[in-house]
């Protein structure tokens, strides 16, 4: 039974029964400069704590928090993303968050914090190609310079009608986090908002 | 369309954030047993300056936290920012927590404005 | 011949490329200009001046200025997609295949019906329309609609069109520019060395400001044109400049917030489908300087207002730019140098200067002399009184004049001409500078108003500021820019701040800029020669109306603005404002400063609706937010309601079922068998911290603080003032953690109402909010069959389902799907909301309707759970309240807690009047006839044959067919309802029929003592 | 509902020299124009005053022609600190309704439409009300049914009041788009047919003239910069012209509510706040009938000059500076050209900001207070034009009699200590 179950989930996403992958750019362009594609089950964990146990709460995690916000740190395979002076979000290789979650919640010091499970209310999106920051620039207030918008940065901010958590990974490569039901409105402003460039979305990985 | 320092987030547009109105209103709680007239100073009654003014902000679209905030309401000049429960630190900021006609009202004198405890 | 050639002039050197020929239409006629021609320079290069009627008296007018400030040349594009009425012709780019029509006349230019009213114009003074149209009282409507149609400029195309691609661009930067003239360019290439983020704006389609008007000299050795060249092109190589040509920066706010409309692919015939039509910047600029430049004044006198008489500086514009000679035999009116730069211009073009008329007794200046050399008859101290012509102008009245006593002082010299260049002198164009409140001072010596330059924010540089002459712009431009770069350096370590440029050397004639204000030229009879006099050239005010406006009391700025209108035509009076403020200030014996100035209201220039709007319409207005469960509803036939953002499955018909019997049909089947409702959209908060318990305790009106863990309590919570704000079950899932729902509307605004209460009232409770509505998908399983079906759902221990009382919850599995199963109840059956991570919600959704089949499982939606929940008296917020209604009114009392010292809305609902018997209170309601179903929103009355207004006791929030009741119910909010149950009401209808009569009773109408719910 | 016959005392300017007409323009023009007389005298403050009213509005002046007309008390000063009608009443989107859900607020309104009907005659000047219909659209099942509920009670209340079906819509409004698939689709509206537009500074004016015709002293550009008291009871004011004795003041200072306030040291629920507004370049006429949305925050007309007027809700902050956030017109602008595609053609001539009284009820206050002798009429929020000639004629009354008649009772102060507020958020959205 259990099996059937997952076997069905496996195919669901963040952008519901669109029909992916999507192609749209004029003739006028050989290929498009915009890339975009879901990453499927990242395993996200919405933590909040005080200072005091920041540097223990990193070592379970195995990643430490960052000490300033709108940073971003990684280790092995996760993220740990400032949201706020208390507040975190921790991205984990799919399927690791149940652990990681009891793990963090049985810990000593899970008196004093706070560990939500946010995986599904949450999903990911990767975006990339020589025109990303044009494209974001046009619905976010952000200044994409690349001098106050580097690698390892991540913001939370509105994109066009929607709210973001928006990261740098490289000079063209972002990921954003915004809530499950707003992934199909940012998925069509983007398909939208990329037409000048032309645009690329695939089923993710 | 201001452009405000959020004291977690750094400056951003004035979109991100929504104004939660004048700052360090104390809460009459139940028990003090205030007459209808007084506590609807609580409850209703603004203060509206038009010069310094203290208010309350929220970084929705950031970081969800709140912090006070000094702006002048004809300029729109800010001068002030800082966190919640305490208070200002400009002369222009004290001078107006001092000018809000609550400092003199009756329910003040029994709740005082929240103000920041250990946790 | 080719008509082409009739106006054109050997090449200056100019913006056209004479190499590409362009084919356009005007008014059903085809014509050709020149790449790089304006619609208005190409129409004058065929000696077409007269391009329009005016907007009151619908006067022939003509072709007045070169730039945004052209009040007279309002054309209408018209598209394949849309058709764009009011552009300026000054400041279309043409291209092949474009086609323009004039506005405002019919049948036809020139011969146009309404010019009728040029004749009687005497009977439509200033605001005439105020002291008539009042009789009979009834007859305005008729009145209004003939005022209407001859209001207004130009059509729109009424149908339909998919709006055209605009874009929006966020953007950010040290410094902008706005104007590339010399003081723009100069700036912009100090700054551009000195590393700071740069962008510069201007609105025409190349930079160079009017040094692309006058550049007859050099500049550092090389011809002014060659320096435009260089800086421009140094300017678009430096990597930290954006140089924005075709850009109009309209508004400036609050802390350098700037709206730029960038006119991307309008001047391109075949539009390159790549790229928006416009793009609406909104930059963030740390400084901004603005250099844009100065307008022209026109001079008031009697029929200043024909084709043929133009701004001497556009007169120049479109000899030097565009190698078009507006009119061969030429006269000069003016009352400073600059006008003489245009005599030369005129005579070097082949033209025929017949004089030049200055106001001035006895002008002198190095370029002044320059033009008599070449023998042009300079009459000083001399007016043109008079101009005459019937749609063009033929001649001119020329007089001594003394500008004192405002009257001529000899007899009527008599001369013919074809063109007439004036010029009252420069406006410095201070929009920008005003719309962010800074202050205008009066400056005697160059008789204009400039701006303070008080700000740190922005600053205005050259022909802006008041600095009208070459070389001094130079010198302000450089020692401003320094200063600037200095400011930012402060904020920006990257910025370097040495010396970085000189000041460029030029041998330009010298001018002397003092010109001789005169505001209104005045001869014979005024009171005749005033109605003529025009100041607004769109609008049509005249001297005349402003002498009227202020006879009639009218005397301050903005009243005489508003009563004559003078200032609010689409050129939001860039030509008229200060004339007609010089006018004002002599009529009231003031001074200008004194008499002040109207305010400059965004934008500078009329910005596009669509680019506005950008691309949040249609299906981006606004995000339309779908559960995981959606494509099921989809497949199944659902009807959707909107619920916010939320679209909810509403009903389910099958084939051919209507609304209500679709309805019905789910409502029956949930209470005799079983019923499936996707609930995933309640809004979900988890709540943990050592605290959490008080924090409920506070927030609920009932208390928390004692609910065991693994159960579960339905809560009411209240504003500050009492009223009721939302309402959902919490449960308790440990010692310090606790999962609240909120109704689906509510989500959001519970979650920041209950954040700013943690963050700014109760700094000293430790308590976390985390919001979990989308993490979990959710469907409630209700009906006498929920038990079994849950049961056989059950993947294992399938034993939970035999003890799960009423109220508690349970983790389990559901398929092998990781679930928390609440045993809670909305429709008053027994029932289970079954929680599943939101990735299964789909495969949860349909395994239950699955195996639900053999037990008579049916899918019901929003609508089916509303008569559900109604047959049971159960409230929904926001339909059995609106924000006036407490928890007494509900009859709610019960769930306010008398143990709690304080709550959210304790001390409001103490209020005496909170507790009066006459408040609407809620009840239930049956129709006599019990298939009559009331109209939700009606008003009940105790007597339907009263007269209007009728005393109402209140509305009817809830009505329905109950299937399982056969009979229509509802619930009500009547005033004193609680002590009116068994009495009759009668609900009046709209479509005048009969009122429905009811019976007031109990709210609970099914199931009264709640055995089906815990069963 | 409360219900008053409207006095509307004996009609101005029966004296023929200063009556408007089409034969006075005729005369005038044989004569050039050069006899019209000042509409109104430009006065200088006298030293005392039976009663002040503080503003220059619409409101204001209204209060002070009703007083001189209905209650004969002639002797009276309205002081305003700018020019006449240069705050709000110059700066608003002048639509005129009385279609509200609560008895108390329909009751005022509808006093006040009253009013408006006629009002040209009146006072001998055009005001320009133009009875072109109020049509506000739903776009869903929820709003739907609170139109419903709020066309009932209008209509109970006798107030006229029709529901309309989107094909009903679109042939009042050709130029409506009622796609049922778009985001906010038409789907049904209720119009009333009365209700409509003026012109918004000849109500200003027009009061003004037929006020100073009454002896109404009018003075401009005089600033209030302190109130008198003896004890409880006023006895006078401090303007920038000097000291005026007077023992009645009425405050009609939309905006600067508060600051007059704090001088009396009185309080009031009251904050300041922009609205903002734009205008469209004039077009030939293209749109007949007022239109407002309150699900997306937008309402637009097509003024008789040909613009077309757009308004929006008020800004999130207290503000004094007449000019607001770039996101408001953003969002009203998409709003607009999803119902009216064709808008995208047009463009934005003017953009501009005035500063309202928000109520905590969005209801306004018209009242005694805990002074004898002052009194306010202010929290008129985003609505105050259409009520001008009622709220006036009612304020004038509460002044003369020193009590509130019964359609100004429920506006007093008392219901914020009650809490018997008339709540018109849930009514109306942008309550215009």
């Amino acid at each position: 039974m259990v099996d059937t179950i997952s076997r069905i989930v496996v195919g669901c996403t963040a952008f519901n029964d669109k029909k992916l992958p999507i192609l749209k750019k004029p003739e006028s362009l050989k290929a498009p400069l915009i890339e975009l594609s879901e990453i499927k089950h990242l395993g996200k964990l919405n933590v909040r704590c005080g200072k005091k146990n920041r540097d223990a709460l990193g070592k379970l995690i195995h990643c430490n928090l960052p000490i300033q916000i709108n940073q971003i740190n990684s280790k092995a395979g996760r993220f740990a993303i400032s949201l706020g002076p208390d507040e975190y979000l921790i991205l984990a290789e799919p399927g690791s968050e149940n652990q990681l979650e009891k793990t963090l919640n049985s810990s000593d010091i899970s008196k004093y914090i706070s560990v939500v499970n946010v995986s599904d209310a949450l999903c990911a999106i990767q975006i990339s190609g020589p025109k990303v920051r044009d494209v974001l620039s046009k619905g976010c207030a952000i200044d994409f310079h690349p001098d106050s918008f580097y690698k390892n940065k991540a913001v939370q901010c509105d994109l066009a009608l929607a709210n973001i958590v928006l990261v740098c990974l490289e000079e063209n490569e972002f990921i954003f986090i915004c809530r499950t039901s707003f992934a199909e409105y940012i998925l069509d402003w983007f398909i939208d908002a990329s037409y000048e460039y032309g645009i690329f979305v695939s089923d993710g990985i | 369309m201001l452009k405000i320092k959020c004291p977690f987030c750094g400056v951003r547009d004035e979109s991100e954030f929504s104004c939660g109105g004048e700052a360090h209103i104390a809460r009459p709680t139940t028990d003090l047993k205030l007459t209808d007239k007084i506590f609807s100073e609580y409850l209703f009654m603004k203060y509206n300056p038009k010069g310094v003014f203290l208010e309350r902000w929220c970084h929705t679209s950031g970081c969800r936290r709140w912090f006070n905030l000094a702006r002048d309401t004809v300029s729109h000049e800010i001068i002030e920012i800082y966190p919640m429960g305490v208070f200002p630190k400009t002369v222009k900021g004290k001078k107006a927590y001092q000018a809000n006609w609550r400092r003199k009202s009756k329910y003040e004198a029994v709740s005082k404005p929240a103000k920041r405890t250990k946790k | 011949m080719n008509r082409l050639l009739s106006h054109r002039i050997s090449s200056n050197g100019a913006v056209i490329d004479r190499q590409k020929l362009v084919h356009f239409e005007f008014d059903q006629k085809k014509y050709t200009g020149y790449e790089g021609d304006t619609l208005a320079s190409a129409l004058l290069a065929h000696g077409i001046h007269l391009v329009g009627r005016s907007f009151k008296y619908h006067r022939p007018r003509g072709i007045f200025g070169s730039g945004s400030e052209e009040p007279n040349a309002l054309v209408r594009l018209i598209g394949d997609k849309s058709s764009e009425p009011n552009l300026r012709a000054t400041q279309i780019e043409i291209y092949d295949g474009l086609i323009a029509e004039s506005q405002n006349r019919f049948p036809s230019l020139k011969i146009d019906f309404l010019s009728i009213n040029n004749v009687f114009r005497r009977f439509f003074p200033a605001g005439f329309y105020y002291k008539t149209f009042m009789w009979p009282a009834s007859f305005w409507m008729f009145y209004e609609k003939l005022i209407r149609k001859a209001a207004g400029l130009g059509k729109l195309s009424k149908k339909y069109h998919r709006p055209e691609r605009y874009e929006h661009k966020y953007a950010h930067c040290d410094l902008l520019v706005v104007g590339s003239g010399a003081a723009g360019l100069q700036t912009a290439i100090i700054a551009a060395k000195s590393g700071a983020r740069v962008v510069i704006a201007d609105e025409q389609h190349r930079f160079g400001g009017w040094l692309l008007t006058d550049n007859d000299f050099n500049i550092n050795q090389i011809p002014a044109a060659s320096w435009v060249h260089e800086t421009v092109k140094n300017l678009q190589s430096a990597p930290n400049v954006t140089c924005l040509s075709r850009t109009t920066v309209s508004s400036m706010m609050d802390d350098n917030f700037v709206i730029m409309a960038e006119r991307v692919t309008e001047h391109l015939g075949k539009k390159d489908m790549l790229l928006p039509k416009q793009r609406l910047w909104k930059l963030r600029a740390s400084k901004v300087i603005l250099a844009t430049g100065a307008i022209e004044r026109p001079l008031v006198f009697s029929g200043n207002d024909l084709p043929g008489i133009m701004l001497s500086s556009a007169i120049r514009t479109y000899i030097n730019r565009y190698d078009v000679l507006s009119g061969r035999r030429a006269i000069i009116f003016t009352n400073n140098d600059d006008a003489y730069f245009t005599a030369l211009a005129i005579h070097k073009a082949g033209g025929f200067v017949r004089c030049i008329v200055d106001l001035r007794v006895n002008p002198k200046s190095q370029i002044i002399t320059k033009v008599r050399k070449i023998g042009i008859n300079i009459l000083a101290g001399h007016a043109v009184i008079a101009a005459h012509g019937l749609r063009h102008i033929a001649s001119v009245d020329i007089a001594k004049y003394n500008s004192g006593k405002q009257a001529p002082t000899s007899s009527i010299l008599h001369m013919d001409c074809n063109l007439l260049a004036m010029s009252g002198g420069l406006n410095p164009v201070v929009h920008l500078h005003s719309q962010r409140k800074g202050k205008l001072v009066w400056d005697e010596r160059t008789s204009c108003y400039r701006p303070d330059n008080k700000s740190d924010e922005w600053v205005s540089v050259g022909a802006a500021n008041g600095t009208f002459e070459l070389e001094r712009i130079f010198i302000e431009a450089t020692k401003i820019a320094s200063t600037t770069i200095m400011k930012l350096a402060k904020e920006n370590n990257k910025i370097k701040t040495k010396e970085l440029v000189t000041v460029p050397q030029i041998d330009k004639d010298k001018q002397n800029w003092t010109p001789l204000p005169t505001w209104l030229i005045q001869a014979g009879q005024p009171h005749v020669s005033d109605k003529t006099a025009f100041v607004d050239f769109q609008n049509d005010s005249t001297a005349a109306d402003i002498k009227l406006a202020v006879k009639e009391g009218y005397s301050s700025v903005e009243h005489v603005k508003r009563y004559t209108t003078t200032g609010m035509a689409t050129d939001q009076g860039k030509t008229s404002n200060i004339n007609a403020i010089g006018i004002l200030a002599s009529c009231l014996n003031k001074s200008i400063a004194e008499t002040g100035v109207t305010t400059f209201r965004p934008p500078y220039t009329p910005v596009s609706l669509g680019a506005i709007a950008g691309r949040n319409i249609g299906g981006l207005f606004d995000p339309v937010r779908k559960t995981r469960m959606h494509s099921w509803h989809q497949s199944n036939g659902a009807k959707f309601e909107h619920v916010g953002q939320w679209m909810r499955a509403w009903y389910y018909p099958r084939d051919g079922e209507s609304f209500q019997q679709a309805v019905n049909r789910e409502v029956y089947a949930t209470r005799h068998y079983a019923g499936l409702l996707d609930a995933s959209t309640l809004g979900k908060i988890e709540v943990k911290g050592p605290d959490s318990a008080e924090f409920l305790n506070r927030v609920y009106t009932n208390n928390f603080a004692d609910l065991p863990i693994g159960k579960a309590r339905y809560g009411l919570m209240l504003k500050e003032d009492g009223m009721v704000f939302d309402d959902g079950v919490t449960t308790r899932l440990a010692e310090d953690h606790f999962y609240m729902t909120t109704t689906t509307g509510g989500a959001a605004g519970v979650l920041s109402w209950l954040e700013e209460l943690l963050q700014t009232e109760w700094l000293d409770l430790r308590v976390y909010l985390t919001s979990v509505t989308e993490q979990w998908s959710v469907a409630s399983l209700s009906g006498p069959n929920s038990r079994s079906i849950l049961t056989a759902c059950m993947s294992e221990n399938k034993n939970i389902t035999d003890d799960f009382p009423f109220m508690t919850m349970k983790k389990s599995f559901i398929a092998g799907i990781p679930a928390r199963i609440f045993r809670i109840s909305f429709t008053g059956e027994m029932a289970f909301e079954i929680n599943v991570p939101a990735r299964y919600g789909a495969a949860l959704w349909s395994h239950l309707m699955k195996i639900g089949k053999e037990f008579n499982l049916t899918a019901y939606g929003t609508e089916a759970m509303h008569v559900l929940r109604a047959e049971k008296g159960f409230i929904i917020v926001g339909q059995e309240t609106d924000g006036t209604v407490t928890p007494h009114d509900l009859d709610m009392g019960w769930i306010i807690s008398n143990k709690k010292s304080d709550f959210i809305g304790k001390r409001a609902l103490e209020r005496k009047s909170m507790n009066e018997p006459q408040r609407k209170q809620l009840v239930g309601l049956l129709t006599a006839d019990p298939s009559k179903v009331i109209p939700e929103g009606a008003h009940a009355v105790l007597d339907p044959n009263q007269e209007m207004p009728m005393e109402m006791l209140g509305h009817i929030s809830s009505s329905y067919y109950s299937p399982n009741l056969k009979h229509s119910i509802a619930l009500a909010l009547l005033k004193g309802g609680l002590n009116r149950k068994g009495q009759t009401v009668y609900i009046p209808m709209l479509d005048g029929q009969q009122p429905i009569e009811a019976k007031i009773v109990d709210p609970v109408f099914f199931d009264k003592k709640g055995e089906r719910l815990r069963g | 509902m409360a219900k008053l016959n409207i006095d509307r005392g004996t009609r101005a300017f029966t004296r023929k020299s200063k009556r408007y007409s089409i034969f006075s323009i005729a005369k005038n023009a044989a004569s050039y124009h050069q006899k019209w007389q000042q509409a109104w005298r430009h006065a200088e403050p006298k030293s005392t005053y039976d009663a002040v009213i503080i503003g220059g509005g619409g409101h204001g002046l209204a209060t002070a022609y009703y007083l001189a007309n209905i209650h004969g008390i002639t002797n009276i000063a309205v002081i305003e600190k700018g020019w006449l009608g240069g705050g709000n009443t110059g700066r608003n989107t002048t639509i005129i309704r009385s279609n509200y859900m609560w008895d108390e607020s329909a009751a005022i309104y509808e006093h006040a439409l009253k009013l408006w009907e006629g009002l040209s005659q009146d006072l001998n000047f055009n005001v320009m009300f133009s009875q072109r219909g109020v049509l506000t659209i739903s776009h869903s099942e929820h709003e739907l049914k609170g139109m419903s509920r709020r066309v009932h009670a209008i209509r109970l209340n006798g107030i006229d009041s029709d529901i309309l079906s989107p094909s009903e819509i679109k042939k009042l409004v050709p130029t409506i788009n009622i796609d049922p698939n778009i985001r906010y689709p038409v789907m049904g509206g209720f119009i009333q047919k009365r209700a409509g537009t003026a012109r918004h500074d000849a109500v200003a004016w027009g009061y003004a003239r037929a006020a100073d015709e009454l002896g109404v002293d009018i003075i401009q550009n005089c600033e209030v910069t302190g109130l008198r008291r003896n004890g409880n009871q006023i006895t006078g004011i401090q303007t920038t012209k000097g000291f005026v004795k007077t023992s009645k003041v009425g405050c009609v200072v939309a905006g600067h509510s508060s600051i007059i306030a704090d001088m009396a040291n009185i309080r009031l629920p009251i904050t300041s706040r922009p609205l903002q507004a734009i205008v469209s370049e004039p077009i030939k006429p293209i749109l007949d009938t007022v239109i407002m949305s309150n699900a997306v925050h937008m309402y637009i007309s097509q003024s008789d000059k040909g613009e077309m007027v757009l308004g929006a809700g008020v800004d999130k902050y207290n503000s004094y500076a007449q000019t607001g956030s770039w996101t408001i017109p953003e969002h009203m602008v998409a709003a607009a050209i999803d119902l009216f595609p064709f808008l995208s053609q047009l463009r934005m001539l003017r953009q501009w900001g005035g500063i309202v009284d928000t109520c905590p009820d969005a209801s306004p206050i018209i009242s005694k207070t805990d002074v004898k002798g002052l009194y306010f009429n202010c929290g008129w929020g985003t609505g105050g034009f259409k009520a001008t000639p009622g709220s006036g004629h009612v304020f004038a009354d509460l002044i003369a009699n020193d009590r509130p008649n019964p359609i100004a009772l429920p506006f007093g102060l008392k219901r914020f200590e009650t809490g018997y507020l008339i709540d018109e958020h849930g009514a109306a959205g942008v309550a215009h």
